[in-house]
Order: structure tokens, then C-alpha cells, then sequence
């Protein structure tokens, strides 16, 4: 087994209402030194070996991330 | 055989930790007639457990009526079921899931509304409407918002995405709580009286199939820890005891049931509840008198290495077992399928009358399958009148100093309106889909929802309709038992009156702290006394529960709260009512009487900050003639509007009215009672309506032929409620203190806030 | 005239979509999401719910269903397809209708009636004025509509947002109208074509008077006349 | 201006259906060499320089994830 670690977040430019909230809550619980939260998704997959980084770029254009409004980053942390 | 049993010094050792009593764990040797095996002890420890058993409860629990004309299914099976007419039958139950929610509040609470749903499916019934009944502490402590958010939000978001409407609700707020919160769910389902489905195995030679959900480890709880310990070389970590629900996966089960059960494919449909496949296998053999043969290694498991006992008493969410013919299995699976779900043999029927689990060859346990459902042993538990009792009931309300200008009783009519326990529950029912399914006719926030009757979209419709409420104060329980439970039923009949239905029957969900105190019990007893009373004076059955015992924290019990869920019936749906004040120059109209009645009011605690005094007395035979009354009226179709005189008394509920129909009232007082009594007291048996002027005459006949008092207070119209003489509040005080309170208390505040969230 | 309701593993809205249609005396049968066959429909409703749970994102699974090669081929004919809340999002998420729904700016889901004003549109399935307020409810834990400058341009510029959400009299708040964050207050847009029609509140839920009033009815209404109008 | 990476995932044992649907959707694209999806969350955070990374595991216990069913690990991003 391969594992594969993908990590989403919205584009640039695109409001996240979680992070703004997580963000506001943790100034209003006192955390002064926050500036700003993102909240992304933290996708691990785990395929069988040899599957190419192409074939995880093709999952996430077509399924795990929405290219309108959501970057993604594919990192390869090995065998599980 | 190569059952392996237990050695004689670990087996009671892990039968107490178990939670077996000593006795218990001897009944189960004697039934076997040898030490148990770990799977064994497990099963009976669970299926014997007080969630499981009712060892405490049952014997008090045959005080309620449960039979009727209507009634098609009473208490024993997955739900009970009444009809509604024309063919069409209602399946309802309430259920708690108090303690999960305690640890994880979205979880809990949006597994408790899976779990209740799937009572209601397995009867063959579509769930059509659910209600939930919250109890929290103040929330100006951070813990209680948070549980409070999360459990509204995991509440809505298990239904919402089934499709399920959450249509009514209650909620209250109170010191008691604060350890112990409270949630309770109900469920309704729609069938047509023929497809009524029960959980009884049959046939030997039949299998047993297992539907939807992988079975983990959840909900195995804290003794797996130290039966890991003593039979695991390494210990694992203690795992979390949370269950986290599929809502899709559920709507999926229920589809895909209620297909299988229309083609007539199944032989049996039960839901994996508490004690998981333990429990519904057992009950459906004992039901059906048949044994059972059940490969645990079948069982489709998401977790690696788990032990037999581990699968037969997880309770992982979203899994359904069927039994069916060898015939139809391939066409059963095949409707498994289209609606994705996994679906797996995981043994058959056998006429042995015996439970056997398997693990592969290995035989892991074998036991009397009835005895596992039947046998537990039932408690006498002793009972004392708790000595709280009599000083709390002494304390006189009327001794003390209470507003008489009308600028201090304005001022506590709004700090009433914005008070935790009477204010707007928008907030709450906003955040649940309340109209799916296009039937809801009267929504949350008037006395009882409203639901049309009829197979919207698929099949017939009908005239009729369905009205729902659930209630209980809590207080009043705490202060007379046996009267607040009679309270709690009234409440619900004259909600489900005031929205045009006849009550029918009811389901109950009995919270109440640790049976084995003979102070608790003896509440509970009462409870239930004043409860069984209540239905026999009514002539309406109890007609499925739930019992949740050891609802404390710090050895303080709750509040006895015994929550009842109601549910009446309407010939006509057309024929329902609101309580929003309708029409400029409408009569408005008290019916019953209000007494110098303060003890354990809204009032009380919001002015003087107690909780003390006898509760309002009750009067069944003038509740039961009101009720009739306002149902007969509502019927005739002279009635405007209808509001029935709860928290917060005549001046709230007039309030109330005022604020849903955007429209001012002019009332006179009556002058014979002190100001703050007249306004604020909780006297039962009371409800305001309105009729157009010219229909006055007939509503006072009306009520002359069910000895019920009728008096013309004033009059709709205007933008302030004047009680003359008394109070003079605008339509906008009102409504600035009534709507906001609860969104102001959760997200005004600093939310969220430091180590008080996770503790305790 | 007959609508199709797509069943997507999930969706919950379907029949009370077909309930309404049948309410306004229109024929309606159910599309099982596996099909691919749409022949005898003359118009598609992708209704509410939750598709696959709204997991990984709402629709993002349910646009690969089966149907749904059928249901853009159906777009492509010109032939209506109105998507409601869940189909509003599937549709998105299809790339028939440009932008995405976030989550409500308050992080709850609402369920509750609002104001909706009809807007000056290139889509037909709307037979009202421009201008008129509309009072529907809107049900939904992601209805904060949004896309990129540059294609609200192109929306504004080709007349392709259908709905706004306005205060009762038809005005919009000093800060927006909408209760979830949408973007420009928009609660329903078009393609460029007008004839694929997405919205977030649930007209269905407002066709019967005895369960919450008539001003969904429109939404159907206007299809039917379309269809009778292309047939003759 | 500091910046932490924060990767949420459910604790071992707790079920997790998004990941599941996801594992399923894919299988069900063509996928078949996925062997398992988990979907957590991935929180990007911005704060003041010198924050510990101490103080970032308290704002994790209070808010950014739960507990009782979420474990997650912090990672030093550096400046931001
Ligand atoms: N937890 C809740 N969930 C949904 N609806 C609720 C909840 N609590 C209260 N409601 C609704 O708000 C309205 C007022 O509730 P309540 O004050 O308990 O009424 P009553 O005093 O007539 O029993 C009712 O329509 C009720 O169903
Ligand atoms: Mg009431």
C-alpha cells in the first residue's frame, strides 16, 4: 500500500466561514495573537503500489477538490 | 462442544465489573448450568442491564393503561402504533440519549435521533416527524452553551438530512441540569395499518441478514477496557465510548427497509439498539419462541483483531437485521444493493430455542436465546418520600412581597417574555428542517405541530391529521411528583387540544436519577403514579417509553422529569388552530379559572430565584372536559385562535398570542386576586381563545355543556397588550425581549470559552 | 406535460416535488438516479436533500451518477432543468451553472421563509414581473453562493440571476438581504441559455395553501406554460 | 508573523463517513486501487511571532478540534 496525503484549501480570494469564525472565537477567547485561521480539508489516501501522483492528481480534480473554488497539494508519505 | 469457558475466580470478578449484582451473575450459572464464557457474560450483562431489562422499572411500569381501540401495538415491541383512521396507523416512541450527549453533545444527540428512527421503520412505518425534549443548566456557563449548540446541531443535522422534519420541541433550563443534561427524542411514523411489521423470528431454516453499517468497536464502553486488560497481552488504549452518526447511510436503511418490507421480502426487521446484535437478535428469537446460529466472524467489522464479544454487543450505528426465507434472499440483496448499502448472512434460524455465536467453527457461546430478553430479574427497589419534600412544599408564595404598580409588573411581564425557559425557541427550530415532506400544516411555535396525514408524493393523501406535543416541567415534578407528572400529561393534551386534536395516545421517556436510592425511586414511583392516572382518567394509553435511570452528577439526582410525548388525532386537518391572535375586534376569551397559584413557577424563580411551594393542583375530570371543549369548538370553526396558560401564566400566554399574530390586546383583569398571582400564576386547566364578537354567545353554551367556565377578558386589536389597570406593554417590548434571548445567550457572550467546556 | 424527479441515494425532497406538481395538475414520475433513459419527461427537477450525505462537498458525488450524462445532454437540447437547493449545488458542482455554495456565513443551517425578489432574467421558468417579492422558504446548510468577479460580471451582464434576496417590500439591507452570505444576495441563477434554472429556497414547499402558501407555484407554473407553448 | 499547520483527524476507532462515501465514490469512478480515504481537517494558522507552541495546543484542546473524538498534530511552518 501507497500512501498519499492531499490537502485542500480554498483559493485565494474565496471567504471561508469556518476559519473566519474559529478565528473570531479564538480572539474573543482571549488568543489576541491570532491573525488568521484556514480551515482546509486533510485527505490521507491509501492505494495500492505503484499508483502514479497523476492518477491522485485526476481524483482530487475530479472528485476531492472543486478546482472553482479549492487548491489542492499532493504529498507521497510513502508505504502504510 | 469446545466452548471455552471462563475460569471460576475471573467470572464473577468480571460479571461485577460487568455491572452484574452477584445474584445476577449466579442466575446466569444456574441457567447455564456451568461457568460462562467472556462472550456469554457479556451478552447477559448487557441484555440484564437496567437500559435493557427495566429491573427497576417494570413492575411500576404496569400501572399504565395500555390498551385501547385505537391501539395496534402497545409497549413490547420496537414502537407502539395506533390507529389514526381510514386505514392509516401512527408508530411513536420517545427515547433518551442523555449520557452520550453529556460527552459529545452532536454526537449523542444526533445519534439518539438515529437510534429512535430506527425503532420506528423496523414497525414498517415511513418517519414522518420528530420532536426533541432538551434539559440543560443555565447557560450562562459556557459547558451548557456548548452542549446546548451542539446538541440542536447534531439534532438537526441527523434529521435534516434524512428528510425527516423535526416539527416540535421543548426546552428548559435549570441548575438541576447543569450536571446532567437531559435529551430526549421522539419519533413518529406513517403506515397503513396492514404493512404493520414486528420483530419476531421465525422459521427455522431461515437466515439472518445483516444490513448497512460495518460493525466497530463503538459504544462497547468502559468495561471493554479491563476486559482488555485482563485477556489482552497489551492493553489498548481506552477508546472513546462516542459514536459518530451517518445520517446518509440511515436514510438509505430506511428506503431500502421499507422496500424490502412492501415486496414482501422479509420474514422479521429489527434494529441494532442498545446492546447491538445481542439484543436485537434475542428479543426477535424470544418473540418468535425459535433459536438462533450466528457467525460473529460474518459480521462485516471495520476494525482489525476484534473478539467475539466485542461484535455481538458493539453498538455501531446505521445496522438493521432482517430475517429472510432462502428463497428471497438473493431478491433481498439485490434491493440492498440499488440503494448501496451492504447487506451480509450472518447466520439463521434454528428450533433449538438456543443462542448460539459462533466464531468461525469456534463456538463462543450457547445459551437459552429467551433467557437473555425474559429472565433478567426484576427489583421491588425501596422507596422513601424524599425529606426535601415537606419544607419545599410549605413555603408559601403568596407571603411574599410581590410588584403591584403597573410599571413593576410590565417591567416582570417582559423580564418574563425574555426569560430562558418562556422565550422564542426560534433559534432551535430554525436550525431543523420543520416542513419537509410538505405535511407540517401548523409549525413549531404554536401549542402542537400539525401534520397532514398521507403518503406525500407517492401514494393516497387523506383528510386527516396528526397533532404533537411533548412536555414536562420539571420543577413542579421535583416539588409533588405524583402531580407534576399529572401536569406534564396535561399540558400535552390541552397543547395537542389548542391545535384541534383529540389526544390519542401517548409514548413517555421517564428521566430520574439512580433507582437503587429509595429517595429517587419513590419520585419515580409517583411519577408514574400521577402519570397512569392521568392516561386511565383520559382514557388514553401509554402505548411505548423509555426509562433513563442514574441521570446524576455528584450524587445530586435531576429534577424527576417524566417527559411525555402526545399524540392526537384530527378528522379534519383543515380543522386545526394557532394560538396567533388573528383579527382586530375578535373576543378573547379565558376558559377555566386562575387561583393564587405561584409555588414552582416561572415567576417564582425569575423574580425571587426559588424553586418552592406546592405545584398548580390539577383537576383531570375539568382538563379532560376543557380539552374536549376546545377540540368541539375548534371543530364548529368559531375559534380564531387557541393558546393554552402555561409557564409564565394568563399575562404570557396573552403575550404569546399577541407576538405570533402581530397584533395588540386589550384585557380586563378581574381585579379578585393579587396582581402578580392574577398575571403570572400557573394555574392549570386554562386556555385563551378567541372568536369573532358574533360567536361569543355560541362558545359560551358551547362551554356551559362541558362544565367549563367561560369569561370574555377583552378584546384583539392594537399594537400593545394593556391589562387594565395592571400592565401596558408594546407589541415591540414584547417582541424585542421574546425573540432574541436564546441566540443573545449562546453567541452574545464569549462562546467557547477556556478549560469550563471539557470539564465535568 | 410531464416533470421528472431525479432520486439521487439521499435526496429527500423528491416527492414533495412531485406532490406539488400534481397539486398544480401537472403529470410527474421519479428518475432513479442509475437510469439514463429521459425520454418522456419534458422537464427535469433535480430536487433537495442531501446526495451521498452533501460528504467531501454537496453534489460533488451526486454529479457523477449515472443520469447525469442524460441530464446535461437534456441542458444541451435547450429542454428546462430546474435544480433545487441539493440540485442547485449538484448542478454546480455539474459545471452547468458557474459558481459554488459555501457554507451560511453563520455556520447553521435555516430553515425559515424568506423574501425573494424576481429579477430581470433570460430565464423563463419564473412567470412573474421582475420586481415582484416572492415569499418561500429556504433550507440548507450551504446556500452562500459564489463565484469569482469576473463571471458575476458575466451573470449581471447577460441577465442570468433570477432571484435575489430582499427584504419584504422588495429592498435590499444596507449590508445584503441574504441570510446565508450569498454573494450579491443571489438565491437563484441561470445558464446562458436561461434554460437550466438553479435556486437555493424550495418553491415545492409553498404550492398548497393548507402547508404554507401559493407562491411556489409560479416556479412550476411557468415550465408547464412553456412546454404546452413549444408543443403547439 | 508566525504561521502552524494543523492536521485534525478522528481518533483510532471512531467511524468516519466521508471518508467512507469518498472511498466508495471513487471505487465507483474507476478507482479501484483505492484502498481507504479519512477526510479531517486541515488548519492553516497565522499568529503572532514568538506565539508557543504551547499556546497553540491549548487553542486545539478548547476549539479547533474536539477531543473527545479528534486527535491532531501541530507542525511549524515558519514565518509567514
Ligand atoms: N427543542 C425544541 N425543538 C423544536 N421545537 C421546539 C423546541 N422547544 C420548543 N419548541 C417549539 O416551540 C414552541 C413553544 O414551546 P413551549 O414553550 O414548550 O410550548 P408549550 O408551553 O405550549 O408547551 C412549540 O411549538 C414547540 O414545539
Ligand atoms: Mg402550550
Amino acid at each position: 500500500m501507497a500512501r498519499f496525503e492531499i490537502y485542500v484549501t480554498y483559493k485565494k480570494g474565496i471567504f471561508d466561514p469556518p476559519g473566519a469564525t474559529a478565528e473570531r472565537a479564538l480572539q474573543n477567547l482571549g488568543y489576541s495573537e491570532v491573525a488568521q485561521v484556514k480551515i482546509g480539508k486533510y485527505i490521507q489516501l491509501e492505494v495500492a503500489d505503484g499508483t502514479s501522483a497523476a492518477r491522485i492528481r485526476e481524483m482530487c480534480d475530479k472528485l476531492l477538490a472543486n478546482p472553482v473554488i479549492e487548491d489542492y497539494r499532493i504529498e507521497t508519505v510513502g508505504e502504510a | 462442544m469446545t466452548l471455552e469457558t471462563l475460569s471460576p475466580e475471573l467470572a464473577p470478578k468480571l460479571a461485577v465489573e460487568l455491572g452484574l449484582k452477584h445474584d445476577e451473575y449466579e442466575k446466569v450459572v444456574e441457567i447455564l448450568g456451568r461457568i460462562p464464557s467472556v462472550t456469554e457474560l457479556y451478552m447477559y450483562s448487557l441484555m440484564w442491564s437496567e437500559h435493557c431489562s427495566y429491573k427497576h422499572s417494570r413492575k411500576a411500569l404496569r400501572m399504565f393503561p395500555t390498551s385501547g381501540d385505537a391501539v395496534l401495538q402497545g409497549p413490547g415491541e420496537n414502537a407502539g402504533v395506533i390507529r389514526v383512521g381510514d386505514g392509516w396507523a401512527v408508530a411513536f416512541k420517545m427515547e433518551s440519549h442523555n449520557h452520550p450527549s453529556a460527552i459529545e453533545p452532536y454526537q449523542g444527540a444526533a445519534t439518539g435521533v438515529g437510534g429512535i428512527i430506527r425503532d420506528i421503520f423496523t414497525m414498517g412505518a415511513r418517519p414522518i416527524a420528530s420532536l426533541d425534549s432538551l434539559r440543560f443548566g443555565t447557560l450562562d456557563k459556557p459547558r451548557q452553551r456548548y452542549l446546548f449548540e451542539g446538541a440542536v446541531a447534531g439534532i438537526g443535522g441527523y434529521g435534516n438530512c434524512l428528510g425527516v422534519p423535526t416539527v416540535g420541541g421543548e426546552v428548559y433550563f435549570d441548575e438541576a441540569y447543569e450536571g446532567n443534561c437531559l435529551i430526549n427524542a421522539m419519533s413518529i411514523g406513517l403506515m397503513r395499518e396492514e404493512n404493520l411489521t414486528r420483530a419476531v423470528g421465525s422459521g427455522p431454516g431461515n437466515l439472518v441478514l445483516l444490513i448497512g453499517s460495518t460493525t466497530g468497536r463503538d459504544g462497547i464502553g468502559g468495561a471493554s477496557t479491563l476486559a482488555s486488560q485482563e485477556f489482552d497481552e497489551k492493553a489498548e488504549d481506552k477508546r472513546p465510548s462516542v459514536q459518530v452518526g451517518d445520517p446518509f447511510e440511515e436514510k438509505l436503511l430506511i428506503e431500502a427497509c421499507l422496500e424490502l418490507l412492501a415486496n414482501g421480502l422479509l420474514v422479521a426487521l429489527g434494529d441494532c439498539g442498545a446492546a447491538g446484535l445481542t439484543s436485537s437478535i434475542s428479543e426477535m428469537a424470544s418473540r418468535g419462541g425459535v433459536g438462533v446460529d450466528i457467525d460473529a466472524a460474518a459480521v462485516p467489522q471495520r476494525e482489525d483483531a476484534m473478539k467475539a464479544f466485542e461484535i455481538m454487543v458493539s453498538e455501531s450505528q446505521e445496522r438493521m437485521v432482517a430475517v429472510v426465507t432462502p428463497e428471497d434472499l438473493e431478491a433481498a440483496q439485490a434491493v440492498c444493493a440499488k440503494w448501496g448499502l451492504r447487506s451480509t448472512v450472518i447466520g439463521r434460524i434454528t428450533d433449538t430455542g438456543r443462542f448460539v455465536v459462533r466464531m468461525g467453527e469456534e463456538v463462543v457461546a450457547d445459551m437459552p436465546a429467551a433467557t437473555l430478553a425474559h429472565d433478567a430479574p426484576l427489583y421491588d427497589p425501596a422507596m422513601e418520600r424524599p425529606a426535601y419534600l415537606d419544607e419545599a412544599q410549605a413555603f408559601d408564595p403568596m407571603a411574599l412581597g410581590h410588584p403591584t404598580t403597573p410599571e413593576a409588573l410590565s417591567a416582570m411581564l417582559l423580564e418574563l417574555l425574555a426569560s430562558p425557559n418562556i422565550c422564542s425557541r426560534r433559534w432551535i427550530w430554525e436550525q431543523y428542517d420543520h416542513q419537509v415532506m410538505v405535511n407540517t400544516v401548523v409549525l413549531p411555535g404554536s401549542d402542537a405541530a400539525v401534520l397532514r396525514v398521507g403518503d406525500t408524493g407517492r401514494g393516497e393523501m387523506s383528510e386527516r391529521g396528526i397533532a404533537v406535543s411533548s412536555d414536562c416541567n420539571g420543577r413542579y415534578c421535583y416539588l409533588d411528583p405524583y402531580t407534576g407528572a399529572q401536569i406534564a400529561f396535561a399540558e400535552a393534551a390541552r397543547n395537542v387540544a389548542c391545535s384541534g386534536g383529540r389526544a390519542a395516545a401517548i409514548t413517555d421517556c421517564l428521566n430520574f436519577g439512580n433507582p437503587e436510592k429509595p429517595e429517587v425511586f419513590w419520585t419515580f414511583y409517583e411519577s408514574v403514579r400521577g402519570l397512569a392516572d392521568a392516561c386511565t382518567a383520559f382514557g388514553v394509553p401509554v402505548i411505548s417509553g423509555n426509562v433513563s435511570f442514574y441521570n446524576e452528577s455528584f450524587g445530586q439526582p435531576i429534577y424527576p422529569t417524566p417527559t411525555v410525548g402526545l399524540v392526537g388525532l384530527l378528522d379534519r386537518v383543515e380543522d386545526h388552530c394557532t394560538m396567533a391572535f388573528k383579527q382586530q375586534g375578535d373576543a378573547i376569551v379565558l376558559l377555566g379559572r386562575t387561583k393564587a397559584e405561584l409555588g414552582g413557577s416561572e415567576y417564582l424563580k425569575v423574580a425571587h430565584g426559588l424553586v418552592a411551594g406546592k405545584p398548580p393542583k390539577v383537576d383531570l375530570v375539568d382538563e379532560r372536559l376543557l380539552t374536549d371543549l376546545v377540540v368541539t369548538a375548534i371543530r364548529t370553526g368559531i375559534v380564531r385562535s387557541a393558546h393554552d396558560c402555561s409557564e409564565g401564566g394568563l399575562a404570557v400566554a396573552l403575550a404569546e398570542c399577541c407576538i405570533a399574530g402581530g397584533i395588540g390586546a386589550k384585557v380586563d383583569a378581574e381585579g379578585k386576586l393579587p396582581p402578580a398571582a392574577e398575571l403570572f400564576s400557573e394555574s392549570q386547566g386554562r386556555v385563551v381563545l378567541t372568536v369573532a364578537a358574533e360567536h361569543y354567545d355560541a362558545l359560551k353554551t358551547l362551554s356551559a355543556t362541558h362544565a367549563t367556565p367561560c369569561t370574555r377578558i377583552g378584546t384583539v386589536g392594537g399594537d400593545r397588550l394593556a391589562i387594565s389597570g395592571l400592565a401596558d406593554v408594546s407589541l415591540a417590548d414584547m417582541r424585542a425581549a421574546y425573540e432574541p434571548t436564546l441566540e443573545r445567550l449562546v453567541h452574545g457572550a464569549d462562546t467557547l470559552q477556556s478549560e469550563e467546556l471539557t470539564e465535568g | 406535460m410531464r416533470f421528472g424527479v431525479v432520486i439521487f441515494p439521499g435526496s429527500n425532497c423528491e416527492q414533495d416535488v412531485i406532490h406539488a406538481v400534481n397539486h398544480l395538475g401537472h403529470e410527474a414520475g421519479y428518475i432513479w438516479h442509475g437510469d439514463t433513459d429521459l425520454s418522456g419527461f419534458d422537464a427535469i427537477v433535480l430536487p433537495g436533500g442531501f446526495a451521498y450525505g452533501d460528504y467531501i462537498r454537496c453534489g460533488a458525488v451526486a454529479r457523477f451518477s449515472p443520469v447525469m450524462a442524460e441530464v446535461v445532454r437534456f441542458a444541451e437540447a435547450g429542454k428546462p432543468i430546474i435544480g433545487i437547493c441539493n440540485g442547485f449545488q449538484i448542478l454546480a458542482e455539474a459545471h452547468l451553472l458557474p459558481g459554488a455554495l459555501l457554507r451560511n456565513v453563520g455556520l447553521k443551517f435555516l430553515c425559515k421563509t424568506v423574501s425573494l425578489r424576481a429579477e430581470e432574467s433570460i430565464c423563463d421558468w419564473l412567470d412573474v414581473p421582475a420586481g415582484t417579492v416572492l415569499r418561500v422558504p429556504i433550507n440548507h446548510n450551504e446556500g452562500n453562493y459564489i463565484c469569482d468577479a469576473e463571471t458575476l460580471e458575466r451573470l449581471k451582464a447577460n441577465s442570468q440571476i433570477v432571484l435575489r434576496y430582499c427584504e419584504s417590500d422588495g429592498s435590499t439591507a444596507p449590508g445584503g438581504s441574504a441570510p446565508n452570505g450569498a454573494l450579491d444576495d443571489i438565491a437563484g441563477i441561470c445558464n446562458e441559455r436561461g434554460n437550466v434554472f438553479g435556486l437555493m429556497p424550495h418553491p415545492e414547499r409553498v404550492v398548497d395553501p393548507l402547508s404554507g402558501g401559493t407562491d411556489g407555484a409560479v416556479f412550476f407554473t411557468a415550465i408547464a406554460k412553456h412546454v404546452a407553448e413549444v408543443a403547439s
